[in-house]
């Protein structure tokens, strides 16, 4: 018995690390997507040896058929350009502090018989009880202890959907060109949000090939009617992302109220 | 002298009519009278002023109106905060409201001169405010503060009727920053709580800072950020050193207060050494260090001739004026009223600063500059020298001679900034090099500037002269000083002729000689509105001169009284205070502590110093945090060791607090509310029966 | 059930939280360091797993993970929205390619 | 009556609730077609709902406050994942008031930068129910959950100009560090139950002193891991580097609400879990616990951030920096809870009110600055300010001088209770190192009111065309009067603060 839990314990913590080390280590999200799935059941196996039954269920339901494929889905929502490159040189602190941080937690890790004491590490004395870790038990008690947490994750779920929401409603990207990245402002009039002062700095937002007019219509559209010419206000929105100087836009407007300022 | 009939008054008042009414060469009749009878009015003012004898002791004093510094705060801050809100369009309404602000404030003021300025506090105003901190509202003044409010709202209004007259941008702004600077001055010069002065010392910032950022000079923003920030630089430390002074008042008494004269009880200690990392000396230099930045004092002078540059004429008047007495006024009733031992064992080696950096180097500075105003600017680092010299000196007589000298100071170096700026308005420029011969086309002008000049230097018959006298002699006498004493009134003296020669030269160069700058041939002389801002001081200089006992009658209980108390809180406590302690209320002068907030020493001692010492004498109860061996936090590491630090540690029978001292500031305590087991914060009650009679014997003996 | 000892696991656990924070700090593909803090969410997930073995009276240690999973998931979906707009406007998935905001 | 749990839980519920109510109002009000026009857009009637919502949550926790949480027998049922004593509501109306003026400044910015979508709200909403939830918790797994609501909304609402690159980068940064430092608190948290067997703050408490010895090196282990993760949420360096990009790529409103409500509500969990579980005598002296370590933290967050700060070329940004020094300055008044009895909790505590206020009052002031779709974020843009909106000029200048702590402002009574408590402490030279920093943060205060005194504005500058929000424009006098009201008669809220810091030692 021993030996078998030990062999199916080696064997989850290897799918666990391989895991792990696949997700971080490769060069295509999709193989890092895999390495995520892997640990994931490794971690399912361990779940098991302890006695979590229905966490290695939920673990294997959320993140694996959940988590997971929802990292699969963006990974091919974004097709190719989900690849990251070489890492660039300014890496080098950056593998400085990964290797103090990574020797540290290692360290820990091997420490762990060390740091925890006997009364920690030792599974000889405890006996489980019937049913730890199944569904009554755990079920039971997230609904009667823990039911203050459990409403509360509601507000979480709740926030997560809005603010996902918020962020990515709009057209979604054209997963077959991903050095032409969709300017907002054409594809929606409601996304005309963008601050001009990004037009300059984002060098890699091309000329949208929509037609100028229509862009203006719509820029036209969501302009507040305020009494001023429209032209002030449209010019300090450029619909076709040129890096139009701000201050030519707020100085036509500013001419257009004379009465204001000076 | 103490007594002018009528008729007396009236002989002088008209002959200076008559000199004022004659002096602008070309001007309308109607300025003339106008001059002539604002003239005259000043004089009758003054006579009327003059110090009656002091009163018998138990003859009824007249009434003081308790408000009065807090209309004199109030009305201008309050006023200036209400112009920003009027229409920028009515600007001579802007104007008007100033000056009839400023009237009233200075008719206010003269209020104060009309009780006997007899020692103690005059016209003191308490209120609560923020009662869980110990923070109230104390204000009052005594002989030496009456005169420096009196010079305030003397001088404001005339720079800010001189820069009316020049600065013609933003006038709405420019009568409120002049309005909130007074308010606020006023009340630095009269706060008697640590918190308030605080506040006023950095609220008067605002509006200088502002006043020389937006009307200066070509560096206008470089100028005021700096004199910002050396000033914060300074008020920041003195902040931290007012809290640990409060703190170990707490740790003392258990009560909090920010009263300085209930502070002025403590003693933190020191020892005899020049520089020691004691809390009396940390606490010094902190308070000490924000007042030598504010007067200034070398090496934290520089951003004084900047600020003066760059600032317009009625901002360098004020700066010059007020806002650097607050330095020395604050240094005297502040560092060496608080520390007195430590000021007054520093005394001589300060003295030499005061000497060197100050007068010396502050007249060699001046004597290389070009530009005029730079050249009064430098001029005031040594004429704060001296100041600061006499108050490190301490004899009355030097004391009374610093104040005398700041008064003088104000007016003297006020009127030269005012010249300055006539003569900016017309070329601006101020290069010495631009003028010559001047006085050919400006006669009027050249006259004051001489006058002035005169002052400034200290010639005999000019107010310059009493104070300079009097602090030279000062410190002749001081035993403060060492034995250097004589040494340094030598080079003071040596000062005073430095200041002849820059002074004079100057002179020399801009108005006699050719007039060769072409330029400078079609000069128009002091207009009328130049002259009614300058004919009031140039009448003080005179007056002050051949009068000083107008002033120094009212100056002289105060300076005594504390120059008495000075001496005596070195010389009757003993020489090394090694822990904090506290003062009896008795152990000062009754009418000091009028007002003070009723505390007792926690321990309740019938001989404090009895109960101070025993700390240092070992005392202590044993296992004192690490702290306890710096004797600058011994004091309080004795309060704290015997609060229980954690719950580990029992609480020992010996433990001197009782359970309201450890509720830490004034508050209700729950009752319902279950103490923490885990941290308990009521140690073994006093009234707790089981506790050994004996017991209390920690470091009070008998006392409980 | 198993009688093997607990620091089997938390040495696992500590490996895996390694592993993630260690992705995290090195790699540049958003979805990645994304991935890595799933990772060491897993990490802490097991850990409290482990200790909740050695201490059978209540689950407080599974139900700590359950929540843990939940938060997880939640955490992935508003990482991924922003990794959309992120590359919607930039075109691209690397941290390092965001450098407008610099000092 | 008092003997329910939602009583006791009514702030959180209040706003819970009236945040349901938003998005469903949202959803079902009829607007017309979308014509630019301010008076239809969602903001029209949310942000006026929201504020009313928060005002409402605040006044609950307020009235709870004077009912006294110790009779509300009810509130026992949320133990221990919510405890209800006055910390928590001092914390819950705190946050409220962040919360409020934040909605109220939305409703002037989003319709004023065309980013007028009701998403916002709701997200305000509930990351301010996180932000109680987090206050409130005296559980482990209350807190994460609390932190998680919190910090996914903020991230929300950072990236929420999502045409913006600068936005949605600063979102991006914000995620990835907040769920670093997330798991960073969560294995530390996981490694605690691993020794006390514990989740409840109280219980680990108990279990660590009565137990720990066995295993003091876990316990270090998970104590770095907290105060990590701590370090990142509160944004002390050198944890800091999310802040500044974050703040300056996120819309004003939401800037402000990190800079008042979060940096509050990580303030209340630092509180929470370094007295609550770390609160032996043991962990907070000075030679075996956490305060050298936070010490450090702390003079090097003033120091570092204030020198930074000094060199910024955008007011945004430099707000960012500054409130990073901030947290330096409150990090002192958190060590000085070394000595016990001393009030330097109540002193952190009053001065999150007294940043609060001012850091929205300050933001506020931003918002109005810009018009027309931009923000005002340069110094530049703000030159001349004093000159075409005076008033609007002295309210900035007001909270500048409350941020340099200056009298008499909220910011400067502050500082000095901080001082007090440190200097009470004997943390002479972090007290003295506090009070030189704030002389650096006055230069660059300082540089703002030069700008806007003693500069002329460029033609065609920003601030030529004014914003005009009523909205907006409340938040700044309401901010405005509670920053001079704090500063000239600070009693009440000084007792206030002390009775909420005595519910929670």
């Amino acid at each position: 018995m021993k030996s078998f839990e030990a062999l199916f314990f080696a064997l989850s913590a290897l799918l666990t690390v391989g895991g792990a080390v696949a997700t971080i280590g490769s060069r295509r999200p999709i193989r890092s997507a895999m390495g995520l799935l892997v640990t994931i059941l490794g971690i399912c196996g361990c779940y098991l040896l302890l006695g979590a039954e229905l966490l290695a269920t939920v673990q294997l339901i959320v993140y694996a058929g959940a988590v997971v494929v929802l990292f699969i889905f963006v990974v091919m929502l974004l097709g190719p350009a989900a690849v990251s490159g070489t890492d660039k040189a300014s890496a080098i602190p950056r593998y400085v502090g990964a290797t103090v941080f990574g020797v540290g937690a290692l360290g820990a890790g091997v420490l762990m018989r060390q740091l925890a004491s006997e009364r920690l590490t030792s599974t000889k004395l405890v006996k489980l009880p019937d049913g730890f870790g199944g569904i009554e038990a755990v079920g039971r008690e997230l609904f009667t202890t823990y039911v203050i947490p459990f409403e509360l994750t509601g507000a979480l779920l709740l926030v997560a959907v809005v603010g996902a929401m918020a962020v990515a409603r709009g057209k979604q990207a054209d997963p077959t060109r991903p050095n032409a990245p969709v300017n907002p402002h054409l594809a929606d009039p409601h996304l005309a949000d963008s601050d001009p002062s990004d037009a300059q700095s984002a060098i890699n937002v091309k000329a949208p090939t929509g037609e100028p007019s229509s862009a203006a219509t719509a820029a036209n559209a969501a302009k507040p009617p305020t009494g001023e010419p429209s032209s002030a206000a449209t010019a300090a929105k450029p619909p076709t992302g040129e890096p139009i100087s701000a201050a030519s836009a707020a100085n036509a407007a500013n001419a257009a109220k004379p009465g204001d300022g000076h | 002298m103490n007594d002018l009939s009528a008729i007396g008054m009236l002989v002088p008042a008209l002959i200076a009519a008559a000199i004022a009414a004659m002096l602008p060469r070309k001007a309308h009749p109607k300025h003339r009278l106008a001059l002539a009878t604002s003239t005259a009015a000043l004089i009758v003012a003054i006579g009327w002023l003059w110090p009656a004898p002091l009163p018998a002791r138990d003859a009824a004093l007249p009434p003081e109106w308790p408000h009065l510094l807090n209309l004199l705060i109030g009305l201008p801050i309050a006023s200036g905060l209400a112009l920003l809100l009027v229409p920028t369009s009515l600007a001579r309404l802007v104007r008007g409201a100033t000056y009839a602000v400023f009237a009233v404030c200075f008719i206010a003021s003269l209020a104060l001169l009309s009780v006997p300025m007899t020692a103690g506090w005059h016209f003191q105003f308490i209120a609560p405010w923020i009662e869980a901190a110990g923070i109230r509202w104390h204000v009052a003044v005594d002989g030496i503060s009456v005169w420096l409010v009196i010079l305030t709202t003397f001088t404001t209004p005339i720079a800010a009727y001189a820069s009316f007259g020049s600065i013609r941008t933003r006038q709405k702004e420019l009568a409120a920053a002049f309005l909130i600077l007074q308010g606020t001055m006023i009340g630095a010069f009269v706060a008697l709580d640590l918190f308030v002065f605080y506040v006023f010392w950095e609220l008067m910032l605002v509006p200088m800072f502002l006043m020389i950022g937006i009307w200066g000079g070509a560096e206008k923003i470089k100028a005021s950020v700096k004199f910002f920030l050396f000033t914060m630089t300074g008020s920041v430390l003195m902040l931290a050193a007012m809290v640990y002074l409060v703190w170990t008042y707490h740790a003392l008494t258990g009560q909090w207060s920010f009263d300085y004269l209930a502070l002025s009880r403590v003693v933190l200690p020191d020892q005899q050494a020049p520089v020691a990392m004691t809390a009396q000396f940390l606490c010094w230099f902190a308070f000490s260090l924000a007042f030598f930045i504010k007067v200034p004092m070398w090496p934290f002078h520089t951003w004084l001739p900047d600020a003066h540059v760059q600032a317009p004429t009625g901002g360098s008047v004020i700066l010059a004026a007020v806002m650097l007495k607050l330095g020395t006024y604050a240094y005297l009733r502040f560092s060496m009223g608080l520390f007195p031992y430590r000021s007054a064992l520093l005394a001589g080696n300060l003295g030499a600063f005061a000497i060197m950096g100050g007068i010396l180097y502050g007249a060699l500075c001046a004597w290389k500059q070009d530009d005029v105003k730079r050249l009064v600017a430098y001029s005031s680092v040594a004429h704060l020298g001296f100041v600061m010299l006499g108050l490190f000196g301490a004899t009355p007589s030097g004391i009374e001679g610093s104040i005398l000298q700041m008064i003088n100071h104000g007016i003297a170096t006020g009127a030269l900034f005012l010249l300055v700026g006539v003569l900016y308005d017309r070329r601006h420029t101020r290069e010495v090099s631009e003028f010559g011969g001047l006085a050919k086309v400006m006669p009027v002008y050249a006259t004051l500037f001489v006058i002035v000049t005169l002052a400034s230097i200290g010639v005999p018959g000019t107010n310059g002269f009493v104070g300079e006298f009097m602090i030279i002699v000062g410190t002749f006498v001081s035993r403060r000083l060492n034995q250097f004493g004589p040494l340094e009134a030598i080079a003071a003296a040596f000062g005073v002729i430095l200041s002849a020669v820059y002074m004079l030269g100057v002179v020399q160069k801009i108005f006699f000689g050719p007039l060769t700058n072409p330029k400078n041939k079609g000069l128009k002389d002091i207009t009328v509105r130049e002259s009614v801002a300058l004919a009031p001081l140039v009448v003080v200089i005179f007056v002050l001169g051949l009068f000083p006992n107008l002033v120094l009658n009212r100056i002289t209980p105060a300076v005594s009284a504390f120059a008495a108390q000075y001496v005596k809180s070195f010389t009757d406590s003993p020489e090394h205070p090694t822990a904090a302690r506290l003062l009896p209320k008795s152990f000062f002068s009754e009418a000091f502590m009028t007002g003070a907030p009723d505390h007792n020493a926690k321990a309740t001692s019938e001989s404090p110093t009895l109960a101070a010492r025993a700390p240092a004498a070992g005392v202590l109860p044993a296992g004192l945090s690490a702290r306890a061996d710096d004797p600058a936090l011994a004091a309080a590491a004795a309060v704290r060791a015997a609060r229980p630090q954690d719950p580990a540690r029992p609480a020992r029978p010996q433990d001197l607090i009782r359970p309201q001292d450890l509720a830490q500031p004034v508050r209700l305590q729950d009752p319902a509310r279950p103490s923490d087991p885990a941290r308990p914060s009521d140690p073994a009650r006093p009234s707790d029966p089981a506790r050994p009679s004996d017991a209390a014997r920690g470091n009070d003996g008998a006392h409980r | 059930m198993t009688q093997l000892p607990l620091h089997y696991f938390l040495a696992l656990a500590a490996l895996l939280f390694a592993t993630g924070a260690v992705g995290f700090l090195i790699r540049r593909n958003l979805l990645v360091m994304l991935m890595s803090i799933e990772l060491m969410l897993n990490g802490v997930n097991l850990t409290l797993v482990a200790f909740n073995r050695i201490r059978p009276a209540n689950h407080a240690g599974h139900i700590f993970t359950f929540f843990i999973i939940a938060i997880a998931a939640a955490e992935a979906a508003v990482g991924l929205a922003l990794v959309l707009a992120f590359f919607r406007l930039r075109g691209s998935v690397r941290a390092d390619e965001a450098t407008l905001l610099k000092h | 009556m008092t003997d329910s749990v939602f009583v006791a839980l009514a702030p959180i519920l209040v706003v819970a609730f009236g945040g349901l109510g938003l998005m469903l109002t949202e959803v079902l009000s009829r607007r017309p077609a979308r014509e630019g026009n301010h008076e239809s857009g969602p903001s029209s009637d949310l942000a006026l709902g929201t504020f009313v919502t928060m005002a409402t949550g605040a006044v609950v926790a307020l009235s709870l406050w004077l009912v006294g949480p110790e009779n509300l027998a009810g509130a026992k049922a949320a133990l221990p994942f919510l405890v209800v004593d006055r910390f928590t509501l001092f914390f819950e109306g705190l946050l409220c008031l962040g919360a409020a003026l934040t909605a109220l400044m939305a409703g002037g910015y989003l319709p004023e930068h065309k980013l007028d979508r009701g998403e916002f709200y709701p997200l305000l909403t509930f990351s301010t129910v996180g932000a109680m939830v987090l206050a409130a918790s005296g559980d482990l797994l209350s807190l994460f959950i609390g932190l998680e609501t919190m910090s996914l909304g903020v991230y929300a609402m950072v990236g929420f100009r999502r045409g913006s690159l600068r936005s949605t980068e600063g979102a991006i940064k914000y995620f990835l560090l907040g769920s670093f430092a997330a798991a960073l608190l969560l294995y530390g948290g996981a490694l605690l139950y691993g020794v006390t067997g514990k989740t409840d703050l109280a219980g680990i408490a108990v279990a660590l002193k009565t137990t720990a010895g066995a295993d003091l090196g876990l316990v270090l282990v998970a104590m770095v891991l907290i105060l990590a993760g701590l370090a990142f949420k509160i944004s002390a360096v050198p944890f800091h580097m999310w802040t500044p990009d974050a703040y300056e790529g996120a819309p004003t409103p939401a800037t402000s609400f990190m800079a008042v409500a979060v940096k509050s509500a990580a303030f209340a969990l630092v509180l929470r879990v370094l007295i609550g579980v770390f609160g032996d005598a043991e962990s907070m002296s000075w030679a075996t616990g956490w305060p050298p370590v936070l010490a450090l933290l702390a003079a090097l967050t003033m120091t570092v951030a204030n020198l930074i700060a000094g060199r910024q070329e955008s007011v945004k940004r430099m707000l960012a920096y500054s409130s990073i020094a901030h947290a330096g300055y409150i990090l002192v008044g958190v060590v000085a809870m070394i000595e016990p009895g001393n009030d330097a909790q109540a002193s952190v505590l009053f001065y999150l009110l007294a940043y609060t206020v001012t850091t929205a009052g300050a933001f506020a002031a931003l918002v109005l600055c810009g018009s027309r779709g931009k923000e005002a974020v340069s110094y530049e843009d703000l030159a001349g300010l004093a000159k075409r909106h005076p008033a609007l000029a002295l309210a900035f200048t007001l909270f500048l001088f409350s941020l340099a702590g200056a009298p008499p402002t909220a910011g400067f009574f502050g500082k000095l209770y901080i001082v007090r408590a440190g200097l009470g402490a004997g943390l002479n030279t972090l007290t003295v190192l506090l009070l030189l920093n704030s002389v650096i943060a006055a230069y660059y205060y300082l540089r703002v009111m030069v700008f806007m005194y003693m500069r002329e504005p460029a033609p065609g500058a920003v601030v030529a065309v004014p914003m005009r929000s009523g909205y907006v424009t409340s938040a700044l006098v309401l901010s405005a009067v509670l920053v001079l009201l704090l500063g000239l008669w600070p009693a009440t809220s000084l007792h206030v603060a002390l009775d909420a810091a005595m519910a929670n030692r």
